[in-house]
């Protein structure tokens, strides 16, 4: 079929599934693997609700979500699917131009080739991205705030990159990560750099500047939240301190929830504060290590954040996967891309029945549900380990076609490096 | 300054409390139309012209108490936490209003249930007052009252005014809790009789057999205190019981007589009841016979045993249908008793959600308007936006008015307190209101289970309530008591209690599996090896 | 392998990769390792047991040294007019006992002023008069004959000062030590009939009367609260003996019978509302077919008292006379005996140190100030080394289970024990009242510490515990980065 | 898997909730209860006879617990199906029990027919019940409530209560909410004896998609009807070989010509009778059907079983099965918990003996794991055998490395793509086809829709394999990957089926190992269209081969919810047909 239809196609199917009344719809409202209570709609609705009942939202305890939203769906747009769909739309363009920035092609070309339709419909024919997003979970919003945030860097459009990452990182504060890639970026260009990796060339007090506008605005953000919240920093608790106290246990995909509901009391706040640190470990390693290409250290950190952050959904990874299709250059490089499908495959099978088996017939008990989640943490983890071989095996090249009878054993070389160290 | 203080104390002491005590006791027996017979003691001590402490006033030395009826244990609790009005209801089973009508007593939920009015202080602050009073009761009547803490404790006050009159001192607060999950039996109701000036020796409480009283279909007890400007503290001790005579006896006749009920009889009565009498209601239709015969006055037969009084004390007391055979349960359809009968269930299977629905029907010619309470546990979140109020299946919101929720709130011990609501129905005339809502139920940590984790946790009922007499419904005059809905078991979703060293070790494996070979990819030095065949 | 090697197989050489570079694979390393120690300030303040060190020195010092009363007793000079050896006599004899037995002389400092000496303010002074009596004040007189012999004079003197604790019984009825009592006199039917029962009694003219001078003596040691209240059926747990006197039957009560007196399982005497000690005071009104109820001797012969003392409990007084009206109230003239009888025990459960034999008491009968200065002295001494005790067992807890967390509240509350120990000992000089206050609050201080729910927090976490949590973990985690590190210092 | 039946691999079964206690009261229920049973049996001889509508009989029995004082209603459903509506009524009493809060409840059923089919009827069951009642309520044992159920029909009847019970009223079904509603209800007892009198009590187990209830509690009333009723439980109505030696010939499936001391032995007849309660076990399980009227309580997390009175000439009646049913009841009434401690996932081989998951599980996943590993290496492959084209037409004999590498990095992604479009679209087929079988007009004319359905799904996908690019030399032959995707496929539904439920996984092993990893291209055209054609057969034949199945199975679907229908059609038949068309591609 056409090419360069693929978007608008696809765009108008997505909308289609906005507007039509699917049977499942509220299932999936109530499901653990593609809500969390970070970013489930009904929690949404019952701020709104209590906003307009004027209780503070914040005081309940059921309530995370960042007081932005709450004061934009309660004052500009009211939350219809409409908008998830515009927000899902406005995601896959923001990573088709990511692309075309990192090929380096004109941004406002006609024709689209296979590639980019492939990334469009990668984007919006995901699962893990469109479970949720037809379940109206507000993770829709942070992932197009990331690849918004994305793409402006890689346009090099500091200030509007700089508002959305303060914006994603209100959201969600994990976003955080992405700050110091995204600052790269910026002194940087998009263009794919990992065959031919080269020391970090932009300046350091560029960043700096960089950095003090961008605390600018988080600032400005936050003044806006605490008053929306009529002026209490009672919100900043319940929504940010909630991805770092874990005050609610409801099950999800990631790592953290089982953990802590096992954990003794006594230690509870200091693993709290290592599996933090852990996420925080990974920022700077990457940026070193990929300081060629930022944008790659971004998609990496990303991967990170989809395997290991607190109240997991299917979205993150979801976002992780989708943005694989942007570096082509190293899918021949991934160690073993058919085991990760796998095992993916496998957990995205296994979470919902787990789920039910547990909870909802009651045959198997909560172990049943960990176990997927930890097939579900391999998968995220065996995915990051083969994004980040691939992005440094690409940089030593192939062996070339000349040199005769050398072919097999390169060919085990390339099977032994893992295991070729002093 | 010492010899002041000495001083000070002794002039308490001197203090002469004048307090006319008073004492009276009585029994109401009303039989059921569906063959059970409801009775209800109630015994009621007046302190006349005594002031509950003052709050203000708790750090110095308290007035001296001297005592001849009013139980001292329970005068000094109410003095050391300085208690204005106090309601503790022990109650087991399900008061079915349809079929048995208003209780005597109103207050029959199941379980447990506390409530204390308490005047504000600076000196120890109500909620210290409040931990204090719960576990002085709860080892006073040997029920586990400790465990109504933070996350059961709320103030409903529009539900449980002040029966009594308010002090001049401080104003005045609330604090309520209850629990259903209290079985009530024998160890609560012996430290109950103790409280009586004459125990279970004499007068009417004679009759309180414990085997008998705990075979009923359904028992209570309860303890009132009270103060009324110009009376004084009133303490009213109160036992219900349900019995079945149908089912134990013989050749399943619905006779009674307090013989066969209880299987005691009152030899003798407590000197010093100022009043003891015996009411029975009478039953509409006119087949029964009453012994011993007595002149009877609208509907109810009143047996005075009091000693004062010349007339002797009757053995017994039965009422007999000689005309049938054994007993025929009324046939359907039967019109409810009460006015107002309510239905409520928390619908859903799976352990993470549910739908809690409340259905209320109006059973009379009028409309009825009647408040509405919840307190939910944190261990269930309402989800207020999806409130429904629906009649004959029509959305009516208008029927629900001025509502007010109080999300849980985080309590200085890490707690939840419970979720309150509050609202107003109006139910129009011989039609059935339907309420929903939807709950998510929490995921606790392992620690927080009970030992029974599997059996759920019990939901205490809710609570309907007829409104003061404000400008609007005085058309209403049908007069209704408060409603309480039975408790409701709520299956939380459990883990498993065995795992928590695996699963740190399993998780901690997992993240230091993908954390270390990250490491490595990020940190080794690439080789290229040529292996030579 | 060399470069040639990399040009034939097309691949490019590791070492020329920019990422392959020293500096950014130790800047990684570097920064993994700069995370991590800055985390291990949070690790030590999240995983610290909160352990305060506790002042173990000053507390054994305080263990070591003691309260000490100086107590000067001024001689008349009458005495040495007739015989000026006599101060000089009683002193040796005094000291001679205070040797002998420590116990009793402990933490008393004894010293005889003879009359040319100034009269010292407070002190005890002794004088000639026409009997040997206590006076009102710290005043003894001594009749002629007794003035003569220093060995009664000795006598007299210890008895009163350090009156002997020689009565083990008499020891142990004393109740412990409180800031605070209640008193709660109870009339107790056995059984109420409309033939005997009493329905009042003027029981708060009688207190006025018969109790509230002693306690307003006593009020320099305790606070008391006073609550009465009737009980008319109170059955006994057992049944009493029968006896027959000629015609007329009683029923009698062995000793045994009174040490099982008291039916706590029918009578609701005690109140559990507060911690305070209760002194029950119990006026039983046995049943008609019990009474009279008499106390019998140990040869089965009813006694003429009807009153008895349970040790550390209270006092029970039997009501034996008839009551004819049906509806009687007793008065305060009917309740005069009972309510002396209540005093006396009263007296006898706080320790009340007796008058020593052969002395009669003087015109103020409820206390004299000797034997209160006793009991204030004995008082302080027994919670000073209360104190100390407890003290002492704290110091020794903390420092055998070292896991045990200490909190800013025990701290603090063990400096305040011991500051009041100290201001004790300096009181004993001047006043044994306020010396009395400090040690009764050093008392209840340090035993508030000793009993703080938070020491208890962790003491069930061993230590093989803790290792089971950490190790999975950062023994897996450690590895890599340590061995990287290593290699790096290698290299 | 044939080792399941094996005695020795299965154990004794045994009690792990301490709380049961069973067979540990002695029982009150006597002759007299016996009595009113038989008065009440011969007012429903009566009542058959009348043969009085639904509504009639439901207001019969309402009225007859209504003269016990229990609070009684009757509840009028209506089911709308592609094959019109089903619509009955149920009658139903509550005994609240004294003093207790009416938080728990336990169920007594009966439903109007019987289990044993051929429309008997199951009065004696019904009567039991109504003795029941008036016999129970005289107690004041009782913790928890007691919830009468006496439902219509077979099944849908006492489903449609459920619904109702809990709220959770599916929108194909038509009823008004319940009058009187009890606690959660915990366990739930089916009471079905249709037969004069019986010598064996049999337990149905199996519910609806393959649920199993708790195993406390067959094993408890197997104590109990040991203990107190003094007769042998069964499972099923298959008596054991112990309990009639001489009719075993008629009960055996050897043939008679075998010779005798081979059909007499004891091993061989132990392990035919296991083998036989295996079977049917796998039969229901497989195929998502409740074996009972008990099952449909499994979806409610209530464990029940079916009471089956085995008909026989003798001995036992109404006295052996009250006694037994109450003992059972005071048994659940002792529960403090819902029942948790024991096995949900288990093969009753035998009334004394189980299978533990560990032992049956191994011999699916052991298939899924293999066809896992050839898939791998079909993957694997894929690279090769584009090797040698590539060699050749450079015609350099050894392998070359530099291509396959550029290949598979260029490559692979293409036919893969066209290999998932081939996939989602034999899924989507399945989709439709399901759609179809569901839709009212299929109903009505399925003589023609039938054959239609399956040519149409055996015709479209040649039609459409041109669309797909063709294989050009360079590229990885899409019939490989697409088998390689599609056995990886497959063994991960198995794995995860396993777990659900065993029998259909045990089936999907069987139907889909062998075939779907011998599915290869063939150079011929004829030999690949016949393979196409026997996958077509093996994917949809029973469209044509067992209507009856089908029918039963959308009832099924509609009606109960089992998943089993569109499993298979948009599963199993799409996986088939996946292979076949890899044959097909292959010769294209």
């Amino acid at each position: 079929m056409d090419e360069g239809t693929v978007l608008p196609v696809l765009v108008c199917f997505r909308l289609l599934l906005a507007v039509l009344p699917l049977p499942g719809q509220h299932i999936l409202k109530h499901d653990h693997q593609i809500n969390s209570p970070l970013t489930s709609y009904l929690r949404l609705k019952e701020g709104l609700w209590m906003l307009d009942n004027n209780v503070d939202p914040y005081m309940g305890g059921s309530f995370h979500h960042s007081p932005l939203l709450l004061s934009v769906f309660s004052t500009i747009l009211p939350p219809i699917p409409i908008i998830w769909a515009v927000s899902d739309a406005v995601g896959a363009w923001a990573l088709l131009r990511i692309w075309r920035a990192r090929q380096g092609l004109s941004l406002h070309r006609a024709t689209t080739s296979t590639a980019e339709s492939l990334i469009v419909s990668a984007y919006i024919l995901n699962p893990y991205l469109l479970f949720p997003s037809l379940a109206l979970s507000t993770s829709t919003f942070e992932n197009s705030f990331t690849l918004l945030t994305l793409m402006f860097a890689s346009e090099g459009k500091p200030s509007s990159a700089l508002l959305a990452i303060a914006f994603t990182i209100n959201l969600s504060p994990y976003s955080i990560l992405l700050l110091l890639p995204i600052l790269m970026l910026l002194v940087t260009s998009p263009a794919s750099q990992l065959a031919s990796p080269r020391p970090f060339h932009g300046s350091i007090n560029r960043i700096a500047s960089l950095f003090g506008e961008f605390m600018l605005y988080w600032l400005v953000l936050v003044g806006a939240a605490c008053i929306i919240a009529d002026g209490s920093w009672s919100w900043m608790k319940a929504s940010w301190g909630a991805s770092l106290t874990l005050p609610d246990l409801t099950p999800n995909p990631g790592l953290w929830w089982y953990f802590f509901t096992e954990m003794f009391d006594h230690f509870r706040p200091f693993f709290l504060m290592v599996f933090s640190v852990h996420l925080v470990i990974y920022i700077l390693p990457v940026c070193i290590k990929f300081q060629h290409d930022p944008l790659y250290a971004a998609f990496l950190l990303i991967g990170v954040l989809g395997t290991f952050k607190a109240y997991l959904t299917l979205a993150d990874p979801g976002l992780f996967l989708s943005m694989i299709s942007l570096f082509p250059e190293v899918h021949g490089y991934l160690r073993h891309p058919i085991v990760t499908t796998l095992l993916h495959l496998h957990a995205a099978l296994l979470l919902p029945l787990q789920h039910i088996l547990w909870v909802s017939e009651g045959r198997g008990n909560a172990n049943f549900y960990y176990a997927a989640s930890l097939v579900m943490g391999m998968a995220g983890g065996a995915g990051l380990v083969d994004a980040c071989w691939a992005g440094m095996r690409i940089a030593l090249g192939d062996v070339k076609v000349e040199s005769e009878g050398k072919g097999q054993v390169a060919r085990w070389e390339v099977a032994r490096w893992e295991v070729a160290q002093e | 300054m010492l010899r002041a203080s000495v001083w000070i104390s002794l002039a308490y002491l001197l203090t002469p409390s004048l307090s006319l005590e008073n004492y009276k006791e009585d029994l109401r027996v009303q039989p059921l139309r569906d063959g059970r017979v409801s009775t209800a003691f109630s015994f009621v001590t007046v302190l006349d012209g005594v002031v509950p402490r003052n709050p203000t006033a708790l750090e110095q030395p308290d007035e001296s108490q001297h005592y001849a009826l009013f139980p001292l244990t329970l005068g000094q609790i109410l003095r050391e936490y300085a208690i204005t009005e106090l309601h503790l209801t022990l109650n087991a089973g399900k008061w079915n209003y349809d079929d048995w009508g208003h209780p005597l007593e109103a207050s029959v939920r199941t379980g447990a249930e506390l409530w204390a009015w308490m005047g504000a202080s600076e000196v120890t602050t109500v909620d210290e007052r409040w931990s204090g009073l719960r576990n002085a009761l709860s080892g006073l009547f040997c029920a586990s009252l400790g465990s109504l803490d933070s996350r059961r404790t709320t103030s409903p006050v529009v539900a449980f005014p002040l029966s009594g009159s308010t002090p001049p001192f401080a104003q005045h607060e609330l604090r309520h809790a209850s629990l259903p999950s209290e079985n009530v039996c024998t160890e609560n109701l012996t430290p109950f009789l103790k409280l009586l000036p004459c125990k279970s020796r004499a007068g009417l409480a004679a009759l309180l057999n414990p085997q008998k009283v705990f075979d009923a279909d359904w028992h209570g007890m309860g303890v009132h205190v009270i103060w009324k400007e110009g009376t004084g503290v009133e303490l009213k001790l109160t036992l219900q019981a349900v019995f079945n005579p149908a089912r134990s006896s013989a050749g399943k006749r619905r006779d009674w007589s307090l013989q066969s009920l209880f299987d005691r009889s009152i030899e003798r009565s407590c000197p010093v009841a100022s009043s003891s009498s015996v009411s029975v209601v009478l039953p509409e239709e006119v087949n029964y016979q009453i012994t011993p015969q007595i002149a009877h006055v609208e509907g109810s037969a009143i047996y005075d045993l009091s000693s004062s009084s010349n007339s002797t004390i009757p053995s017994n007391i039965a009422m007999h249908w000689p005309s049938e055979h054994s007993f025929q349960y009324p046939m359907p359809p039967l019109q409810p008793l009460t006015p107002l009968s309510v239905k409520r269930t928390l619908h859903g299977t799976t352990q993470t959600r549910g739908v809690l629905s409340v259905s209320i029907t109006n059973n009379s010619p009028q409309e009825i308007s009647a408040g509405y309470l919840e307190i939910i546990p944190a261990l269930l979140t309402l989800w207020m936006h999806t409130l429904e109020v629906e009649t004959n299946s029509e959305i009516r919101s208008d029927l629900l008015s001025d509502l007010k929720y109080q999300p849980p709130s985080r309590q200085p011990n890490g707690h939840l307190s419970p979720s309150m609501v509050q609202a107003v129905l109006t139910i129009p005339p011989k039609s059935t209101l339907k309420i929903s809502v939807e709950v998510n139920k929490a995921f606790l940590k392992y620690t927080e289970h009970p030992p029974d984790a599997m059996r759920g946790w019990e939901l205490p009922g809710a609570v309907f309530f007829p409104l003061p007499q404000s400008a609007n419904n005085i058309s209403s005059s049908y007069d209704w008591e408060m409603i309480y809905t039975p408790t409701l078991l709520v299956d939380l979703p459990t883990p498993d209690f065995s795992m928590p060293y695996n699963v740190i070790i399993l998780s901690c494996t997992l993240m230091t599996l993908i954390f270390g070979s990250f490491f490595n990819l990020l940190t080794r030095k690439w080789v290229v090896v040529e292996i030579k065949e | 392998m060399n470069s040639a090697a990399f040009a034939s197989s097309g691949l490019k050489d590791p070492r020329k990769i920019n990422f392959e570079r020293n500096w950014v694979r130790r800047a990684v390393l570097a920064s993994y390792w700069v995370v991590i120690v800055l985390a291990f300030p949070f690790w030590w303040h999240l995983t610290s047991i909160e352990r305060l060190a506790l002042p173990t020195s000053q507390v054994r010092t305080q263990v070591q040294n003691n309260i000490v009363f100086p107590i000067t007793v001024h001689f008349d000079g009458s005495f040495t007019h007739q015989n000026p050896s006599i101060v000089s006599q009683v002193h040796t004899l005094l000291r001679d006992s205070a040797t002998s037995e420590h116990e009793r002389w402990k933490g008393i400092d004894l010293r005889l002023r003879g009359a040319d000496d100034e009269e010292a303010f407070d002190s005890y002074t002794v004088v000639l008069g026409e009997r040997t009596s206590i006076a009102h004040s710290r005043q003894l007189r001594v009749s002629e004959t007794d003035a003569q012999s220093a060995k009664r004079l000795s006598c007299l003197l210890s008895d009163l000062i350090a009156n002997s604790e020689s009565s083990i019984s008499h020891s142990q009825r004393i109740v412990q030590y409180s800031d605070h009592y209640r008193l709660a006199f109870t009339l107790l039917h056995e059984n109420a009939t409309p033939r005997r029962f009493v329905e009042t009694w003027d029981v708060q003219n009688a207190l006025a009367e018969f109790v509230l001078p002693l306690l307003s003596k006593l009020s320099v040691l305790h606070n008391f609260t006073v609550e009465s209240q009737v009980q008319y059926h109170a059955p006994l747990a057992f049944e009493p003996k029968r006896i027959f006197l000629g015609e007329t039957e009683v029923s009698g009560l062995t000793q045994e019978d009174l040490t099982v007196f008291i039916n706590s399982a029918e009578w609701t005497l005690s109140s559990s509302v507060s911690n305070d000690p209760v002194l029950h005071f119990v006026l039983f009104v046995p049943s008609e077919t019990h009474a009279p109820l008499k106390i019998i001797d140990g040869e089965g012969r009813p006694t003429s008292q009807n009153s008895f003392l349970l040790p550390q409990w209270g006092g029970i007084f039997i009501l034996n006379d008839e009551l004819d009206s049906p509806s009687s109230h007793l008065s305060q003239d009917k309740l005069e005996p009972v309510f002396r009888n209540f005093a006396i025990q009263l007296a006898a459960l706080l320790g009340v140190p007796p008058v020593p034999l052969g002395l009669s008491v003087g015109e103020r009968p409820i206390l004299s100030d000797w034997q209160l200065d006793a009991l204030l002295r004995r008082r302080a001494l027994q919670n000073v080394q209360g104190t100390q005790d407890t003290l002492y067992s704290i110091v020794k807890l903390v420092d055998q289970i070292d896991n045990m967390p200490v909190g800013q509240v025990v701290r603090d509350d063990i400096l305040d024990a011991l500051a009041s120990l100290h201001e004790a000992y300096r009181a004993a000089a001047t006043s044994p009242a306020i010396a009395l206050r400090w040690s009764s609050k050093a008392l209840s201080v340090a035993s508030r510490a000793f009993f703080n729910p938070g020491m208890l927090a962790l003491l069930y976490f061993p230590a093989e515990h803790k290792y089971a949590v950490y190790t999975p973990l950062f023994a897996s985690i450690s590895v890599p980065l340590v061995v990287a590190l290593i290699r790096e210092f290698m290299a | 898997m044939l080792l399941i039946p094996i005695p020795l691999l299965s154990q004794g079964t045994y009690i792990d909730e301490n709380a049961l206690q069973p067979a540990q009261v002695n029982t009150y229920w006597n002759w007299g209860d016996v009595h009113t049973a038989d008065l009440h049996m011969y007012q429903l001889d009566g009542i058959v006879d009348r043969n009085l509508t639904s509504e009639q009989r439901a207001e019969f029995f309402r009225m007859e617990f209504s003269k016990l004082g229990l609070a009684a209603s009757t509840q009028n459903y209506t089911f709308t199906t592609s094959k019109g509506t089903i619509s009955g009524n149920n009658a139903y009493a509550v005994m609240s029990s004294p003093r207790a809060a009416g938080t728990e409840a336990m169920v007594i059923s009966a439903s109007w027919l019987s289990t044993a089919g051929h429309g008997a009827l199951n009065v004696r069951g019904i009567s039991t019940v109504l003795s029941l009642a008036a016999f129970l309520k005289d107690y004041s044992l009782w913790a928890k409530d007691i919830i009468f159920v006496i439902s219509d029909d077979y099944l849908h009847g006492m489903h449609a209560w459920l619904n109702a019970y809990h709220g959770t009223i599916p929108s194909n079904l038509h009823t008004d909410p319940l009058e009187h509603i009890s606690g959660v209800i915990w366990t739930a007892l089916n009471i079905d004896y249709s037969g004069h009198s019986f010598s064996h009590l049999g337990v149905f187990h199996e519910g609806l998609n393959g649920r199993l209830p708790n195993q406390d509690l067959i094993n408890s009333f197997r104590f109990i009807s040991h203990y107190t009723g003094g007769l042998p439980m069964t499972v099923y109505d298959h008596l054991e070989p112990a309990d009639l030696v001489d009719r075993w010939s008629e009960w055996s499936v050897l043939p008679s010509w075998t010779p005798a001391f081979i059909r007499r032995s004891p091993q061989l007849q132990q392990y035919e009778y296991r083998a036989r309660n295996v079977v049917r076990h796998i039969g229901y399980q497989a195929r998502g059907m409740c074996s009972g009227v008990h099952g449909l309580f499994h979806q409610f997390r209530i464990d029940a079983i079916t009471i089956f009175a085995v008909p026989a000439k003798g001995p036992h009646g109404f006295h052996a099965l009250g006694k037994i049913v109450e003992s059972t009841l005071r048994t659940m009434n002792n529960l403090l918990e819902r029942l948790h401690a024991s096995f949900f996932f288990y093969i009753l081989t035998s009334p004394g003996t189980f299978l533990k998951i560990g032992m049956f599980l191994p011999s699916a996943i052991l298939v899924s794991v293999a066809m896992l590993f050839k898939g791998l290496g079909e993957w694997v492959d894929a690279g090769w055998v584009r090797e040698v084209s590539e060699v050749s037409l450079k015609g350099t004999g050894s392998l070359e490395k530099e291509p396959k590498t550029k290949d598979t990095w260029r490559n692979r992604r293409r036919p893969m793509l066209s290999v998932l479009i081939t996939m989602v679209a034999t899924h989507v087929l399945g989709v439709l086809v399901f759609n179809l079988l569901c839709s009212r007009r299929f109903d009505e004319n399925r003589s023609f829709f039938v054959p239609a359905i399956l040519a149409a799904v055996s015709m479209i996908p040649p039609a459409l394999l041109p669309l797909l690019p063709k294989n050009t030399p360079e590229v990885a032959p899409s019939s490989v990957l697409l088998k390689s995707s599609n056995l990886c496929l497959a063994s991960t539904v198995i794995s995860i089926m396993s777990l659900l439920n065993f029998s259909l996984a045990a089936m999907l092993a069987l139907t889909m190992g062998v075939p779907l990893a011998t599915s290869s291209r063939s150079s011929s055209m004829t030999t690949s269209l016949l393979r196409y054609a026997a996958y077509c057969i093996l994917a949809w034949g029973w469209l044509v081969l067992l209507p009856e199945e089908v029918e039963s199975a959308i009832w099924n679907w509609e009606v109960l919810g089992v998943w089993f229908a569109p499993f298979v059609c948009i599963v199993y038949a799409p996986l088939v047909m996946q292979a076949g068309i890899v044959c097909l591609q292959g010769s294209s």
